[in-house]
């Protein structure tokens, strides 16, 4: 089976990805896992300035998933050149680079900037953390705004494009529909749901922000709806993730329609659930008699 | 680093809610310094989700076994007591970076309160081993929480309780104070215990001008360094350092005490 | 303590309600509890014609929560006037009538015949349910639409009127704002997430409609979010629910702001939580020495 | 109807993957009667969530004990089988409306599959109580799935197997067919089992011109009637029909059997 997929100008050698923000930058899960059989890693959001992050408790467990409220916590443009970079050039499997920023400029100066990296693989645009202030609303809820991002970004690389879309919206296909017109070479979705726990005894909420983005098994069923209408709504195609902590749930995924997908959370919770999920698939595959990733597309209407 | 799928080899209560859990240790597995830590996952499914971070206690390379004392406060620590021999026990492990020897001259004053008492034992019966033992005291609210049975001959140790019902009374840090001034020595202080406990540990230290080591805590996701979830406040170019990687043990002066 | 709760032109006794959809009419429950301890009773949605409800299964269980996808199925106007009103009659606790459509003229005249009826104590106006096709979106997913309706609604009856909100919107207090100025006397919020589960083994979505509606333990922090910001975005009452199975839970949505909550999906696991969460809410309050339910407001900003 | 909180008396293994469970039943609790079910709630938490249903397979009033068979398939069942003597067991019971006495005149053919397997013993001891005892047949995959421990001598059972390795060799229906035909008989029909069976039951039923009682099956919400999750398609002015309430057992004619 050809587990390969192609997204805009690159190829994937296999579609489990690693979430970005779950998997530091590939070198603090070097010592457990075997990093070459990964799909692709997606790194840690980077932003043009260093941001320390928010303060603490940045974490809490809700019930069957976790807030978090990291608020893109990086070393900035300079540091990721001097202190990623070098890692990267030696990872043996596609970098995507999670960009992030809270307007259109910081996006645009982290891809004009590493562009000519030939480390980096392809971008995911992080139109949607929930954590970063950008007087209220996140950039990635109006259509409008996403098309023009998209377009902006798309004349300063011709590597892989990816919008990652945030589930907090009314309509995600409009969202989706805006970044395919935008030249966009696939969308990700989804990111976390904005979310809160208040400590009842503390009389406070738990996260000092307050909200927080909710993730893990909890979010699986709206992970694979917002897929569902999204693969249905665009051509390009969808990378899909919420939720995955099994084989069963990246396939649930790949009927819905994605081409690829990512582990978030369950990283944190089994090294080895890569390697599970990505046998899993080829399993499936074997059983159904698939050849390549689009052909898990054929049953669901 | 490593997961490492191991069994129980024991799980006892030591004290009111503290229970020590001894697991096998394969020998391939890189072996636990006083202060690290490992992560377990509690169960199969969803909830509890996390892995929970526990200190080790103890490792005895002869016995290929380790050991963690945990209190019993919510879920996962509940599941736990219910692990018996033989049954299989999910972890990362060795993790963080473990306390550092004292300095030459220093006399090793290993302050414990709370859950904190697992890496205070296992430092202690380190240092017994060496040319330069510590002194051990560990605080508790009141004589039911102290864990007498895991307590070693090999360790001057010292109990002291909130409300005086078994040892001393007063806090352990109020403790260590006045054994420092009464032995006159020039201490190096080790602390893991509540918050509050470290904050106070530090300003001792300060008074002294002695070096001081605190094994922080901090809610976890990763504990691999990757997802920045388990920071503390410190001084210096970066604003947070995180608990799982350059932690959990700090030197005093290097965190922002609020 | 004071445990009333004042809504428009009413009161309801206390703040813990059961949320539409789980609770039927009250009937199927008195067997196993005491209703006149219900602060408020949502009845199950009552829309003009009677409607058979989706094909099956309608249930499918997700981590820490559950799809349904009933699809409104009840038996009309007519058929509640004769089969539901003369028990509603006898019931010791405030019923408010849930009340859904597909188009406004619909929800208009679910309340236009049945104002003259005493035993109805309120409305809760469903604008939300992701089951029913309206063409797309929900209805109450566009403030203009909210306003408009909520304004053509309150005109029929002088009951209170209390607006439920979907969390499956870009802004939901746009939408809370919308409804306070059409002239709702509170919100509502949340109604379920729009959720997928796919059956792998059948190769075919669980739910014959596809998606579904979220609810349970795992959108506690979804919804304690919601009523968080809502509750800075109006002046009205809001009422809190989704995820509530103890207590605790109920006491996190009054201290971010509801003036009531109600228990949906825990009632089909633990017929007396209601009772465990009034007793709850109201050690919490001796506790604090809280004297009626505004005090839980002042510990959050 | 009543929600009760008692205990596990015991928790065995009758068949592959079937176990029986009997659990104390309060003097106060209503007595279920065949075709009726409960619902259990496995643990105090979030997963699993739902209660799950599981039919009566008998109930003695002298005992104080009601019983159910439940087969192994998922996270609830599984849990089950841990459940040991004097675990607390939370219930809703007795649910839905059970089966009705057999016309005058008519020999009750009892029918069971799988997890059906529990109600129609129950169904089967109480008729061989009564002036119109029934035959038993119930029907596996193979020999392993046929709980021979739990039969009861009282009852005229005949076994069957999909593939002959132990009874006979058939489906359950098509060997009631045979018996039918054998004993000349003016049957009614009880089925409990997977759906193709009920249907199969079914259409012997109006094939022989007889009537015909099947406990249906759906995934479950409340179990009270209040959510209108578990309905079945039924013939007549309601277009669905809730198994909770208007079932689990229905006159065979009233469903849309597609
Ligand atoms: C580096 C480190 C070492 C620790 N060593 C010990 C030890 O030796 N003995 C011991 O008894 N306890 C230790 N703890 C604390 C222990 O991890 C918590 O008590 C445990 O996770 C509680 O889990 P629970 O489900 O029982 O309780 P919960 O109800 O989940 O939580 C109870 C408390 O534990 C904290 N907690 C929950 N999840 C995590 C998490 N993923 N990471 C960190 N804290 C969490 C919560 O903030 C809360 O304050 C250590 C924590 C850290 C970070
Ligand atoms: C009226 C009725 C009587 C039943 N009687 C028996 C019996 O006597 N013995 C027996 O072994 N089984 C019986 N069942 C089936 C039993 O309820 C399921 O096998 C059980 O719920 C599976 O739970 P699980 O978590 O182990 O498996 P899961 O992995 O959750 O599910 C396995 C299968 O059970 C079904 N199921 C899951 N949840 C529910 C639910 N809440 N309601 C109904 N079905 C569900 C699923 O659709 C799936 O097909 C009965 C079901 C009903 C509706
Ligand atoms: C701790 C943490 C940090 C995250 N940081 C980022 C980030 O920097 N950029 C981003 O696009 N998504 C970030 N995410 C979102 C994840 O990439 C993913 O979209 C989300 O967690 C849902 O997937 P999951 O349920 O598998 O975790 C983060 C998630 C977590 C849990
Ligand atoms: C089976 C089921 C049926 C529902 N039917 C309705 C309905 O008719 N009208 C409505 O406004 N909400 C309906 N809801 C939504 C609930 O009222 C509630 O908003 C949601 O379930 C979140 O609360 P919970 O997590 O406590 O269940 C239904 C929910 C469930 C689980
Ligand atoms: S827990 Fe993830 S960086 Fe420490
Ligand atoms: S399960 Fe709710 S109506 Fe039957």
């Amino acid at each position: 089976m050809d587990l390969s997929v192609r997204i805009g100008s690159g190829t994937l050698p296999n579609p489990v990805g690693v979430a970005s923000g779950t998997f530091g930058y590939g070198s603090e899960y070097e010592k457990l896992i075997d990093l070459s059989i990964i799909g692709a890693l997606y790194t840690k959001a980077v932003t043009p300035e260093p941001r320390p992050g928010n303060a603490t408790p940045r974490i809490i467990e809700t019930a069957a998933g976790m807030l978090n409220s990291i608020g893109l916590a990086n070393n900035g443009l300079a540091g990721f050149k001097t202190a990623k970079i070098p890692y990267l050039r030696t990872l043996p499997c596609p970098a995507v680079v999670n960009v992030a920023g809270s307007k259109g400029d910081d996006y645009a100066k982290v891809i004009e900037e590493l562009a000519g990296e030939d480390c980096i693989w392809g971008w995911e645009v992080n139109l949607s953390c929930p954590n970063v202030k950008t007087g209220g609303l996140a950039l990635g809820t109006d259509p409008t705004e996403v098309e023009q991002l998209t377009s902006r970004l798309r004349k300063l690389s011709s590597k892989p494009l990816i919008i990652k879309l945030t589930p907090n919206v009314t309509d995600i296909t409009a969202i989706a529909r805006a970044a395919e017109s935008g030249g966009a070479d696939a969308v990700s979705c989804i990111n976390t749901l904005v979310g809160m726990v208040i400590d009842t005894k503390a009389l406070r909420p738990v996260l000092p922000g307050k909200t927080g983005g909710l993730s893990g098994p909890a979010i699986l069923p709206v992970g694979l709806a917002a897929v569902y209408r999204v693969a249905r709504a665009v051509t390009i195609p969808v990378v899909g993730l919420g939720g995955i902590t099994e084989a069963d749930h990246a396939i649930q995924y790949l009927l819905a329609g994605a081409h690829a997908i990512q582990i978030g959370t369950a990283n944190f919770i089994d090294p080895t659930v890569h390697q599970k999920v990505l046998d899993g698939i080829q399993a499936f595959a074997v059983l159904h008699n698939l050849q390549s990733i689009p052909d898990f597309h054929q049953f669901i209407e | 680093m490593a997961h490492i799928v191991t069994s129980v080899l024991e799980n006892r209560p030591v004290a009111q809610d503290y229970y020590e859990l001894r697991m096998a240790w394969p020998s391939w597995a890189p072996a636990p310094q006083p202060g690290q830590f490992l992560t377990l996952r509690t169960v199969d499914g969803p909830v509890p989700l996390l892995r929970r971070p526990f200190a080790f206690s103890g490792f005895d390379r002869a016995d290929s076994a380790a050991s963690i004392i945990y209190q019993r406060r919510g879920h996962a620590t509940t599941l736990m007591t219910a692990k018996r021999p033989f049954d299989p026990f999910d972890i990362l492990a060795p993790l963080g970076n473990g306390f550092p020897d004292p300095k030459s001259g220093r006399r090793p004053i290993l302050i414990a309160g709370g859950i904190g008492m697992g890496p205070m034992l296992f430092l202690a019966e380190r240092l017994a081993q060496t040319p330069y033992p510590g002194i051990l005291i560990i605080g508790a609210r009141s004589a039911q929480y102290l864990p007498r049975v895991v307590l070693s001959r090999s360790v001057q140790t010292i109990l002291c309780t909130d409300d005086g019902s078994a040892g001393r009374k007063g806090t352990a840090v109020d403790i260590a104070r006045e054994e420092i001034r009464q032995e006159g020595c020039a201490p190096e202080l080790y602390l893991c215990g509540p918050h509050g406990m470290l904050a106070a540990g530090h300003a001792l230290a300060e008074e002294l001008d002695a070096p001081s080591w605190v094994a922080m805590e901090q809610t976890m996701g990763c504990a691999v360094g990757a997802c920045m979830g388990c920071v503390v406040r410190v001084h210096g170019g970066e604003e947070y350092a995180r608990v799982c990687m350059e932690g959990p043990v700090f030197d005093s002066r290097t965190i922002i005490w609020t």
